[in-house]
């Protein structure tokens, strides 16, 4: 299978300093992929340079390939037309990732605009329909709204609803439910959980939290200072893992069970 | 809702009477007396003239009743008799205001679009020469004595190039066009008098140009400092993360994000335009409240004094309601309560 | 048991001009022993961190009352707290705001030796750094010079400093790295025990807690819910709140399942049903609202 | 514009690590204008110091023909009794400087001391002294001070006192706002747990934390006082001739514009003194926490 | 426009500025013909368009335009009073009863005719009312025998009555007009006339102008009188604006305005070379003068014989006279040098450092005076300020130091008049063309108590001023002022200093504009 997303020899220097040295990343189509390691892993820059982001004043080298182009080298305007389009991101924080000033229809259709022949009524109809999916109450009600009149775990799902507007191949999940209490990760996990398997979308999904990533992903990188240092199957890797980084992650975990679940 | 305008107004009320109270006592106890500058070489040896002329003008009671008598007159709506005009205060302030109003806002509408404009340059543009330029040239605006600019502009555009009438609102001897809103540019064009519109124009724009600097200078920095703040947001990186184009992105995301602050600061900018209204109008013999606040604080015009503080108190007031209607409907989060 | 510090009946309200008055703790009754760790946990916007602040003083309590030896604390006034309202301190979430950053870390542990009535000297202050795990020479600087975890010691050798009796912590590792988590937690937990102090543990993180805490107590809409023994609650809740809030925890393991996502019901205020509220004593100092009882009895 | 979305914690303590790091002085200098803005306070400052040894001239003596052109024996030329403009914009140094230094001193010590009141103590004594604030502020500042130079008659220090009365305010408003966001800071509340009272806080943790951000607007009024000083003298209302003050010399070289020094080089003086206190307290306001940049901004009008 | 266009290039230079980028259309430059509206710049001390009420230079300027007076002066001419209301007149032997008889056909703006009526009217109006121009009415009564006689009976013999008439405070307003809008010559005018109002807004009278505007503070507008009996003027609308000598400068260079009244020798430099400006240079009345206050309780130093001869031979009257611009002169005495009795050449005081330093060691060295003066007024473009701070540096040299204390003119004016300043510095426009107007410099006289010179300070002095206000006799009466003013400048507490030159600045369009010593400008003259 030809991977979606394959990062090759990733390199990203900012000055004197490597934050991301030589990391090698795919992901295939419709596949949930992890990416684990604590702040300063380089994990989010490795994550971004797949919509083409990369710090100003970096350098970046390697390949990263979305669908065979490679994104660090791609034309700006090209860059744009893949952004939203085929790939999507959703971001940590909803309180803050969602333009506080601007109506939820107007978030949830303007890149559906940009990408798409659409009439506005159409990109109106398909975003209620996407509120609906993500199982926000009243949509159409919701869709004239504003963000701050939803909880936390409601905007997510908007925000998550933003991101499925065009349907992308793939979606990069950043932190999205650290922000979140564990009763609404619950509910968001579950979600995307869902979304992935409906719509056969990939995922690359970030979190530094191990059992957030053992409940959702099937495979996993863990990175530690701009490298990967481990990968393999989710659940054999935590399992089973073989770096002494992933054991001290794992030790450092509140020991948890299955017996109450 | 309903509440909370009432108790803003109520506040306002009393801040209108604190102004009032604070410019009355201070004017009344600086010593110095309208009276003598007005009258005649002749007339203020005679004594008995000079008794009778204080009498009819209640300078001769104590204060507390002057005090009383003017905020009786002022509930009417009367502010009492310019000595220096020699006609009600209100006359001179219906006058007055609004070419000042006029002027300032002008200067506005200028510092929006440059110091807006170059503002969000300098923010798109963070750390680069360009934004030291810009930088240098907002805090030039800040730091340029209005007075010294005003000769300098005058000397240069109206003397030496003529591009500019040197003074007034409209050439001399030209009537004002029908009193509307007491802004010649807008009368004239609901005149429809479009020659009448160009000179108004004409005489408004380098005063305007002069007055705007500093704001000019405010503005480019807030709207610079509040792009900046915006622009590590999260939901701009999320709407460039949607593929938008940039324009969209500044324009439709960043720019709606910005303008709160600048707007308070464009709200108590223009609240505070007077001082420099004084000294711009001073040079550009602009018929305005600075000219006039000037002109009553010199002959020691107690009424007038008290009546622009009042209306300047009033000016705050209003602007402050205004930049706050707005803030509503730009912020939805605002709109609430 | 003896209890060293009493929450009775704590109510906390906040009040707006214009705006319905909040009530964040709504009736809480707790207590801590000596050298012993009480998790309180709920998710955010349940009072948890409320009741926290009105423990040490920072919110006035709008009814009940906080007693520390049986001695009734008072709210911080304008005035200089009394020796024996010392007794609490607090160690807060983020380790950024919680120091003064023109003082150096000697001087902020001396204030706080001070303040327990010592005569501060360098070898306390030794002493207290090297008791969080930090070296002698982190005295003479100052706060920005440290990682958050690092502050988070110094923080904690402050409250240490005075020799409390009660320390209340209010998510103290929530802001830190996931590796340094537990040991920081365990650090609180252990210096203070070994101080006889008794220490209120405020977290969003049961599975957190569940490592340290003796007891632990589940707020939910400005109540407690349930409070138990640590393995009592985590091993076989009472309240279907508590129900909801460990199976949202995600787990590892080769065959953890995707966590449960049933929305928890929202409960009623104490004063809508006062008795549902009650908390009634299922066995061994396991306590559980009436309300999940009854629910129990209907089903 | 396209910058990465780090990661959250990271980039949490990223950002509070360089606040940090950004408050100690020597970054601020390393922006361009900030240096230009010390070099030409500097040269200030020594013209301050050694203005008598660099004027040519008296600064009053009326010795010249009057309105000579800028040449070799008069750098800036002469004004209209004939005195030399350079050594008169030599001596006005003397004046606009330390006059504006000790102005914005007094409406400082004034006004940081209401706001801290007014911020630390709260509920109704920071609602009166708020309220006496508004007033001042809604007060058209410049009316006032015109008002009290006219009746007191014009004399520096009338302007000066009419000038503190009117700026004090803005002192006010700001230290207010610092001390409201540390009143609630989490090491003012441990330090008041330790048994601190609130106005030993007040002194020994707030007072250390907002006196760097308030000098920062000083820095920046100083400009602003230097302006108004000056606009009050151009306006006759404040030094007294023959008082070499650069505002009034600018109302001097305006009856006769064409001879365009007498007022060009006072005028540029009080433009290059501004202009170089806002480069450095724009430099500094940049150096300390963001936050702080809106309520110094609300002080520049 | 030479050192203009100088300073325009350095200017942008040296400050940057970025406005060139804010072009405009073509400027509203005049035709080089004569203008339809002409533009008079003039810096303002208006009050009042009522003539009863009226007693400032620019109310006269305009009021002389609006209104006639019984006589008239016309062409520079401030010596003989010309026929206007009045075709001819009479009087007795001991100036005490003047006859004039009234022009016939003079009819006011509305058509209707001017009588002996609207006289008295008019002048017992001022009377009464009892305005800053009062005054002139003082010991005068007026009658009217017929409807083209008016009769004014002096109390005491009166030379200075012809004169006095000129003024335009004693316009002639049209009676039934007046009185319907509220006027009334009742002895209780003061209170009940109500006719201010009207006389802003409209004009009620038979000179070569109506009123068609009028406002205080920024301009005026007359346009010409269809009505009037005398020949038309040049202009049919006339704007008086109201503008700082500096903005009469651009005004006057960008072509906004057409003549210029307020321009002293620091603005004329601008224009020197300029060919599209004349300027008509004369000698104004306008007497500045400094005193030291001779009361012992404002001033134990100024009121020694020591300090007055130190001031009058420590002052370079020469160096002062450079401040006042070209065509300015010397006071010699304190009556104008066009007036009868005044003084010449051979009156002068040299400076003598000398003897002044030797006065100021006779009061122990070291002398400190406050000298005050109005520094927000210009009179001829000249601004007290210099004078004062040359004034100052002057007296430095001989031992005196003088601090300045300048105000603006409605708080130093309550000083001076209140006589509580230890030295002034100050002007004087004569009130009407006729050298009994300086009596007001003697002891105990206006401007003499404000020095604080009581009556009876001088009695050799005083004599001389008894005698000259009764007489009759033009030679002996000139023999009387010239001996009054030698004895002026003996005392010295009141010193002359100069009369500065009176410059009207006109463009080419308009032509050459001359000063009027007595109405300063007689705009229905302009163009003529």
């Amino acid at each position: 299978m030809t991977p979606l997303l394959e990062i090759r020899d990733l390199r990203i220097r900012l000055g004197d300093r490597a934050l991301v040295d030589g990391v090698d990343i795919s992901v295939n189509p419709g596949e949930i992929v992890g990416l684990a390691g604590e702040s300063g892993s380089g994990k989010t820059l490795t994550a971004l340079t797949a919509l083409g982001f990369t710090p100003p004043g970096s350098a970046a080298s390697g390949e990263v390939l979305f669908e065979g182009r490679n994104t660090l080298t791609l034309p700006k305007s090209q860059l744009r037309a893949l952004r939203g389009d085929r790939v999507a991101m959703i971001f940590q924080d909803p309180m803050t990732s969602l333009h506080p000033m601007l109506t939820i229809e107007r978030q949830l259709t303007e890149h559906q605009l940009a990408h798409r022949s659409l009439t506005r009524r159409q990109a109106r109809e398909h975003a209620i329909e996407l509120l609906e999916r993500v199982r926000i109450p009243d949509p159409h009600r919701a869709i004239r709204s504003y963000p701050h009149r939803f909880s936390g775990g409601m905007r997510q799902r908007i925000a998550i609803a933003s991101a499925l507007a065009c349907e992308p191949d793939l979606v990069v999940a950043d932190e999205v439910t650290t922000a979140l209490d564990v009763t609404v990760q619950a509910g968001i996990l579950r979600l995307l959980d869902e979304l992935c398997r409906d719509t056969g979308m990939a995922m690359l999904f970030i979190t530094h939290d191990l059992a957030v990533m053992n409940v959702l992903t099937e495979r996993l990188y863990v990175m530690r200072e701009g490298r990967v240092v481990e990968t393999g199957a989710t659940r054999e890797v935590l399992a089973a893992p073989t770096h002494e980084y992933t054991r001290a992650l794992i030790e450092a975990l509140p020991q948890t069970d299955t017996e109450t679940a | 809702m309903l509440m909370f305008v009432l108790r803003r107004l109520g506040a306002s009320l009393l801040l209108v009477l604190g102004t009032t109270i604070v410019a009355f006592l201070l004017t009344s106890v600086l010593p110095g007396d309208a009276l003598t500058a007005r009258l005649g070489e002749r007339a203020a040896a005679n004594a008995e003239l000079v008794a009778k002329l204080r009498a009819e003008l209640g300078l001769d009671r104590p204060i507390w009743e002057q005090f009383f008598i003017y905020l009786g007159g002022l509930v009417r709506g009367d502010l009492g008799l310019s000595l220096q005009s020699n006609r009600p205060v209100t006359e001179d302030l219906a006058q007055f205001g609004p070419a000042s109003a006029e002027l300032a806002l002008m200067a506005t509408v200028i510092a929006l679009v440059v110091g807006g404009g170059l503002g969000i340059v300098a923010a798109l543009r963070n750390n680069t020469w360009i934004d030291n330029v810009l930088r240098a040239f907002s805090l030039g605006g800040v730091s340029v004595p209005l007075f010294w600019f005003a000769l300098v502009a005058t000397s240069i555009f109206s003397t030496t190039l003529r591009w500019f009438p040197s003074s007034g609102r409209l050439d001399a001897g030209v009537a004002a066009p029908p009193h509307v809103t007491g802004f010649f540019t807008i009368d004239a064009l609901l005149a429809g008098d479009l020659p009448l519109f160009g000179q108004a124009f004409e005489h408004l724009i380098l005063p305007a140009l002069v007055l705007s600097a500093p704001m000019v200078g405010l503005l480019m920095r807030f709207t610079r400092a509040s792009v900046l703040d915006v622009v590590g947001q999260e939901y701009v990186r999320a709407a460039e993360a949607k593929g938008l184009a940039p324009r969209t992105v500044v324009f439709g995301h960043v720019l709606r994000g910005a303008l709160v602050p600048v707007i308070t600061i464009v709200g108590t900018a223009f609240a505070s335009l007077l001082a420099g209204t004084v000294l711009v109008e001073q040079i550009f013999a602009w018929p305005g409240i600075g000219s006039y606040a000037y002109r009553s604080a010199t002959t020691l015009d107690l009424s007038a004094i008290v009546g622009v503080t009042i209306f300047v108190a009033l000016v705050y007031i209003v602007v402050n309601f205004v930049t706050d209607v707005l803030y509503g409907a730009i912020d939805p989060r605002i709109r609430r309560a | 048991m003896s209890t060293l510090l009493e929450v009775d009946e704590a109510v906390v309200e906040y009040r707006v001009p214009g705006r319905p008055t909040v009530r964040a703790v709504d009736g809480v009754s707790l207590g801590v022993a000596r050298s012993e760790v009480v998790g309180l946990v709920g998710e955010s916007g349940c009072g948890k961190s409320s009741l926290g602040r009105a423990i040490v003083g920072l919110n006035p309590l709008s009814s009940g009352a906080i007693r520390l030896d049986g001695r009734e604390l008072r709210a911080l006034g304008r005035r200089a707290r009394s020796r024996e309202d010392r007794g609490v301190q607090m160690i807060f979430q983020d380790p950024y705001s919680s120091l003064n950053p023109r003082r150096t870390v000697a001087r902020q542990l001396a204030d706080a030796i001070r303040a327990g009535g010592r005569r501060p000297t360098r070898d306390i202050v030794v002493g207290l750094l090297e008791s969080v795990g930090l070296p002698a020479s982190a005295a003479s600087r100052f706060p920005h010079q440290f990682s958050g975890g690092q502050r988070q010691r110094i923080a904690i050798a402050r409250a240490l400093g005075v020799e409390p009796k009660v320390i209340v912590a209010d998510e103290p590792v929530s802001a830190l790295d996931a590796s340094t988590r537990a040991q920081v937690a365990a650090l609180i937990s252990e210096t203070a025990t070994a101080q006889g102090a008794g220490v209120l543990m405020i977290s969003h993180d049961l599975s957190g807690l569940r490592v340290i805490a003796d007891r632990i107590a589940v707020m939910y809409f400005g109540r407690i819910v349930e409070v138990g023994p640590t393995e009592a609650v985590w091993g076989a809740p009472a309240h279907p709140y508590t129900r909801t809030l460990i199976g949202a925890i995600p787990q590892l393991g080769r065959d953890a399942p995707l966590p449960s996502a049933a929305p928890p019901r929202p409960i009623v205020s104490r004063a809508a049903d006062p008795e549902g509220a009650e908390l009634v004593d299922i066995g061994g100092g396991h306590l559980v609202a009436a309300e999940a009882l009854r629910e129990v009895e209907a089903a | 514009m396209t910058a990465t979305a780090p990661n959250p914690v990271d980039e949490l303590d990223r950002r509070r690590r360089f606040r940090m790091r950004r408050v100690r002085l020597p970054r601020a200098w390393r922006r361009p204008l900030a240096v230009i803005g010390l070099v030409v306070v500097a040269f200030w400052v020594l013209v301050v110091i050694f203005g008598p040894l660099i004027a040519p001239y008296d600064p009053i003596a009326q010795d010249s023909a009057r309105y000579l052109p800028p040449s070799a024996e008069h750098l800036f030329g002469t004004d209209g009794v004939g005195r030399d403009v350079f050594s008169r914009v030599v001596s006005g140094a003397r004046i606009s400087l330390p006059v504006a230094v000790g102005l914005v001193a007094l409406s400082l010590a004034i006004g940081s001391t209401v706001g801290a009141i007014a911020g630390y103590a709260g509920g109704v004594v920071d609602g009166v002294l708020m309220r006496i604030v508004d007033l001042f502020f809604s007060f058209p500042a410049i009316v006032l001070a015109m008002a009290v130079s006219a009746a007191l008659g014009p004399s520096l220090l009338n302007a000066v006192a009419a000038i503190v009365v009117v700026s004090w305010p803005a002192y006010a408003r700001v230290t207010r706002s610092l001390v409201l966001g540390l009143r609630d800071a989490n090491y003012i509340q441990a330090s008041r747990l330790l048994g601190a009272s609130a106005g030993r806080a007040l002194l020994r943790d707030i007072a250390p934390n907002v006196i760097g951000p308030i000098l920062v607007v000083a820095t920046l009024e100083l400009g602003n006082a230097i302006l108004l000083l000056s606009g009050l003298s151009f306006l006759g209302l404040g030094a007294v001739p023959p008082t070499p003050e650069w505002g009034a010399m600018v109302a001097d070289g305006a009856r006769a514009f064409y001879n365009y020094w007498v007022a060009l080089f006072p005028g540029l003086a009080i433009f290059s003194v501004v202009l170089a206190f806002n480069f450095i307290g724009d430099a500094l306001r940049d150096a300390l926490d963001p936050r702080t940049e809106r309520a110094v901004g609300n002080v520049e009008v | 426009m030479k050192s203009s266009t100088r300073i325009g290039g350095l200017v942008a230079l040296a400050t940057g500025v970025a406005l060139v980028a804010v072009g405009c259309s073509a400027p509203a430059e005049e035709s080089p013909d004569s203008p339809d509206t002409l533009v008079i710049d003039k810096s303002f001390d208006l009050v009042t368009a009522d003539p009863a009420r009226m007693f400032e230079t620019t109310g006269g300027i305009v009021l002389h335009a609006v209104y006639d007076s019984l006589l008239t002066f016309a062409d520079g001419n401030a010596e003989e009073p010309l026929p206007s209301v009045a075709e001819s007149w009479e009087v007795n032997d001991d100036a005490t009863v003047y006859t004039f008889n009234l022009r016939d056909g003079i009819v006011f703006s509305d058509g209707s005719p001017l009588t002996s009526d609207d006289v008295v009217f008019s002048l017992d109006r001022v009377k009464n009312i009892q305005g800053n121009g009062s005054f002139l009415m003082a010991g005068l009564s007026v009658e009217a025998p017929d409807e083209d006689t008016v009769v004014i009976t002096s109390e005491a013999p009166n030379t200075a009555v012809p004169a006095i008439l000129t003024s335009a405070t004693l316009g002639i307003v049209n009676k039934d007009v007046v009185e319907e809008n509220g006027g009334t010559d009742a002895e209780d005018a003061i209170d009940t006339d109500t006719a201010e109002e009207y006389l802003n807004s409209a004009s009620a009278g038979s000179g070569p102008y109506t009123i068609e505007s009028f406002d205080t503070t920024t301009e005026v507008v007359l346009v010409a009188n269809p009505e009037y009996w005398g020949e038309a003027p040049e202009y049919d609308r006339v704007v008086i604006r109201n503008a700082t000598a500096e903005t009469q400068l651009q005004d006057i260079q960008s072509g906004t305005a057409h003549v210029a009244l307020d321009l002293g020798s620091d603005q004329l430099g601008a224009l020197e070379g300029n060919d599209e400006i004349i300027t008509s240079t004369s000698s104004s009345p306008t007497i500045f003068f400094l005193f030291a206050n001779a009361n012992v309780d404002v001033s134990d130093v100024t009121a020694t014989d020591d300090f007055r001869e130190a001031m009058k031979y420590g002052l370079d009257r020469d160096a002062l006279l450079e401040l006042a611009g070209d065509g300015a002169s010397v006071a010699y005495g304190i009556i104008p040098n066009t007036y009868l009795g005044a003084l010449g050449e051979d009156a002068a005081v040299e400076r003598d450092v000398d003897r002044a330093s030797a006065a100021v060691a006779r009061l122990g060295g070291d002398v400190t005076v406050s000298l005050e003066y109005p520094n927000d007024i210009s009179v001829a473009g000249i601004n007290f300020g210099p004078v004062a701070e040359r004034i100052a540096a002057q007296l430095a040299e001989v031992g005196i130091t003088v601090e300045l204390a300048p105000g603006p003119v409605a708080t130093t004016l309550e000083n001076y008049r209140n006589g509580t300043e230890e030295m002034g510095l100050w002007l004087w426009n004569p009130d009407y063309p006729d050298s009994a107007d300086y009596l007001a410099f003697g002891p105990g006289e206006i401007v003499g108590l404000r020095a604080g010179w009581a009556e009876g300070s001088d009695p050799a002095l005083e004599s001389v001023m008894d005698q000259v206000s009764t007489e009759t006799d033009a030679a002996t009466r000139e023999t009387l002022y010239q001996d009054f003013q030698k004895l002026e400048n003996e005392a010295s507490v009141i010193v002359p200093l100069f009369q500065p030159a009176a410059t009207v600045v006109a463009t080419t369009a308009v032509g050459q504009v001359d000063f009027d010593p007595v109405f300063q400008l007689d705009i229905a003259a302009i163009g003529k």
